[in-house]
């Protein structure tokens, strides 16, 4: 049976595609994309509070190394297959090398509607796995130079509302713990999949606007988007595996490690590499790699890590 | 209304993500205010339909002096113009007060 | 008993006459109306999948026939009893025939707090019932002329938010089946009537400023506005008994006949017949027929269902 | 065990002062006071229905008279001790003799999160300390002077969001009852902490741009700002258990006196005393007084309640 | 586009709150019409950054003869430019069906 | 800032409704871009008080030549004139790369 928040989406779609009047409010956007973040921190910084941090440690550090590798991969495929600009290329691989939280909560939609459990400090793997790349991404737009602006970076990356909103709500949630959320759960917990079935119906009409864009930026970005997702999921889920994660851990990795960022990614670099043309990235991460993660990629993913499960794991 | 009272009225269309860096800039080169309205829009550098924060434009006006409007126009054509979807336009208005601009 | 969403719709009134600063932002109006939207798309499409279609295709219909006819018999009426210019005849007529999804939703409501059960198909009439009428009224307008742009009309009406959120509500509804949308009711469920109430406020003030517009434009409006009302609620009525339909159902559909729409058509005779005046027909439908549906006609109809029922009916 | 609301205004101070892009759109923020008014308002009306009125007038007039006093406890310090222009110091006086919503809303959570119960009418109170206080402003500012248009203020008071809303729910729950209001409870009950949460978010962003105009004003605006709610609590407290209030209601009177209004006020004066400087007043009120109730003052005067209790009551 | 055809597009930026006092004034004053944007924007009277009402500004325009506009002008300093967040300031514009106006 | 940086600035304000229709109509008249704010307002059809979608307005900014600006307004007014709400007025601007517009 198919979840009606995909039905969401795919309503986005044909509307966008029809031209359709239809539009969610760009407040209303920014009000759903608040709750959505608030929610996924909230829940995973509760189940911080029960585990000790030295155990997460080696996740944190294998996660990290993870993003700072795939936009190395990506970025030769693009510039020397891609033919993309080097600014162009290294914007790419960053959008590729960072996550996208509106996957992640379709991913964490599936595994609930399935009955599948996960590591629940997986909030905290989403956003150590937003940073890595964009710094790997202006390097290797730059190289070493003196005269980068990095705390402006910095800012840019701890002071955008995605990871200020996620490292709030992680830190709320680990300080006031299980019985102390229960007032707002109304809220952050019982409406989440009404809010991401609306997120979803927006970020329809805006994947449309985008797919419409592809006619003219050739079929590469299909390509690549799709490829590089898959590449980037069987490297999440082999990592998952070898972290000892359960299954859904495992699927819930291989997403993260698949899907590209549209919100942290391209702020940063709008400021720290503004000569990349933002309509290449943008077109590939929302006009392909995210329709593609959440209407096919997060199954796939799923079985993927049962199968490696069963060959390999514990 | 004779020619003491007349200022320049700059106006810039741009990405609203430059807000933040644009507006200390404006007030470095001699601005003594700015007004900001959201918007969208459509340039060479494609449709810019404010659907979300990536796609929003701003319109912000600067009422100043005409040798103020020359610097700020030529700092942000140096540093934004090749890169940012952005445009410049001015022209002349009467204002009330003009020792304030 | 009062139902307090009434209470709502007069408290925007007595703001909007008292010329209070209170407005529900714009976005915000726009927010609530999508949620309700698919709130009555979704749950009327839960239902649809539980019954074969071929069995509703008489109720279609009839309706349909119904939409066609209502605004035959308005526009007369309107153009040589109230000697309006033919264009605004037809606009008008189209206003009435088609229907209110707000007022819709009031009944649901009305229906749901007395305890009276109605066919759950319901929203499959409320969406069929919203197209007929504006066709009629263009060719009212215009007569069969060649030059008629149809094809932007269509897509007008089809592509309208109305239409669009409540056919994709209806469909999702359909496809994902009552266990599906569990997870969706938090937010599209039990917020409803909350949701209504908030829409009701800003209804209210909307038509206090409509309100106050009727003292240009002729008590010919008020009557026109109720007696309209009434005469197509008996319509409905009679339709909804013939049909077989329950009592609630009767009531429902005598509802649907007697409101007057103030989003679909509106939209689709700015396009199609510019030279009608909107004034005139929000008027009348906002400032008159919608606060007298809200506040006196649906338990009239309710009233009057019983009655035929237990005279005609089954 | 620290309240999550509270985390989430600590959340919007901090993100203030890093200077963040984290915003809540202007509409959203419209959106969610709405509903807190809405919420208290209905609460409360709920809970009068429930006993007589005549019971109540002892209550309200000694509260009327506490809204007229404590501007005129307030002005003689601003003015003398304080320097300021004579505008500016009934402005402010006003301010403090007024409340705020907001902290009312913080301390009901407070109460609630604790399991401590008050006089549910105290919405009633509310309401009622709005106004005396902007009255008494206008009169030390101006003097009893013939051209004062109190058409205009009186109409700018009831005319003004706030009050209309939550007068407006005040009757629509006096009317519906409880039984009428269940089905929205989801909306207006339910949500209410995940709501409030939100909005001390933003109150958390609006209290860091007032904090750092701090630098600008002087610490005397500080010391005012906390000394004045202190002893207005203290004169809240000793007039809640002169009333025969619960240890909650007198701490949720002793927290209304506390208050500064940010909203009603300031709307008020800068209609009747546009001389006066609305920047001074919201730096206090907003700046100083909400962060400190919000963080320090609602437990304290909890903890004095009861030991007023004890030691003078019943 | 000849002289017959100018206008006067005066443009007021002031505080949102005004509102409903300035638009009765302007239409006693002789404005046929007007059009209000949302905006935010800094000026002497500090930042108005519209994150609440009580911070926002308003962009008013409204096209009228010169008579008009100087009235409005006076009427307005007069009684709000002490006490208010306000700029006002005016330039020439073509129109089209100038009888409107 | 010379004649030759200078081009016509043609606003348009009408109903929001209309947007759809308006913007492939301007770039056919050879407009290569514009700017849209959300307005609300009030003139001889009445007043337009945003609180909804029927009744809001839009401010449509276009930089253009002065004939290109001449083949908007003539075409906006014979079509759209006697049924909207619509006001159209320009004015000349000084604009940076000239070529663009
Ligand atoms: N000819 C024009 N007239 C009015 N606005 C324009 C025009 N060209 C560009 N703009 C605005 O300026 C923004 C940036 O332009 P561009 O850098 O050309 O993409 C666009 O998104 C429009 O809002
Ligand atoms: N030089 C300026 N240029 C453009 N807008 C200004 C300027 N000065 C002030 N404003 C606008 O007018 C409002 C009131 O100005 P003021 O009374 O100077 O605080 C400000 O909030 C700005 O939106
Ligand atoms: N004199 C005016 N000054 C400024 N804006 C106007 C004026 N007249 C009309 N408008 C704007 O243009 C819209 C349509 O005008 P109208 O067609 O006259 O109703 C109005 O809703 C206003 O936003
Ligand atoms: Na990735
Ligand atoms: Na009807
Ligand atoms: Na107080």
């Amino acid at each position: 049976m198919i979840d009606p928040i995909i039905l969401f989406f795919i309503l986005g779609i044909v509307a966008g595609l029809a031209r359709s009047e239809l539009r969610l409010p760009a407040q209303i956007y920014d009000f759903v994309s608040i709750l959505l973040l608030l929610s996924i921190g909230l829940k995973g910084g509760v189940e911080l509070a029960k585990q000790p941090f030295g155990a997460l440690a080696p996740q944190v550090l294998a996660v990290l190394l993870m993003g700072l590798s795939l936009p190395l991969v990506a970025f030769p495929v693009l510039r020397y297959l891609g033919r993309f600009k080097r600014a162009d290329a290294a914007s790419i691989a960053a959008h590729y090398g960072s996550v996208s939280v509106g996957t992640y909560a379709v991913a964490a939609a599936y595994m609930a509607s399935n009955g599948v459990s996960f590591e629940e400090h997986m909030p905290l793997l989403l956003v150590i796995l937003e940073i890595p790349a964009i710094v790997v991404g202006i390097l290797l737009a730059r190289g070493l130079r003196r005269d980068m602006q990095w705390g402006l970076v910095t800012h840019e990356i701890f002071a955008g509302k995605g990871i200020m909103l996620l490292l709030g709500g992680l830190v709320i949630g680990w300080v006031a713990g299980p019985e102390g959320l229960v007032p707002l759960e109304p809220l952050f917990i019982d409406l989440f999949k009404g809010i991401l079935a609306l997120f979803l119906l927006e970020m329809g009409l805006i994947a449309a606007s985008r797919i419409s864009a592809l006619r003219y930026h050739g079929p590469f970005l299909v390509v690549f988007g799709i490829g590089m997702s898959l590449f980037s999921a069987v490297v999440g889920a082999g990592l998952g595996v070898a972290l000892g994660l359960s299954p859904g851990g495992t699927a819930m990795l291989a997403t993260l490690a698949a899907s590209a960022s549209y919100i942290a990614v391209p702020a940063a670099m709008r400021i720290s590499v503004p000569e990349a043309n933002p309509t290449l990235s943008l077109t590939a991460s929302l006009g392909v790699t995210f329709p593609f993660n959440v209407l096919i990629g997060i199954p796939l993913y799923y079985e993927m890590s049962l199968r490696i499960h069963s060959a390999f794991g514990a | 209304m004779n020619d003491n009272n007349t200022r320049t009225l700059l106006t810039i269309i741009t990405e609203a993500s430059l807000e933040g860096r644009l507006l200390p800039e404006l007030e470095k080169l001699g601005a003594q205010g700015y007004t900001i309205t959201d918007a969208r829009g459509k340039g060479s550098r494609g449709a810019r339909d404010a659907d979300w924060d990536a796609d929003s434009n701003i319109r912000i006006e600067v009422i100043c002096s005409r040798a103020i409007a020359e610097a700020i126009t030529a700092r942000l054509q140096e540093k934004y113009y090749d890169n940012f979807a952005m445009i410049i336009f001015s022209h002349d208005v009467s204002v009330l007060r003009p020792e304030k601009f």
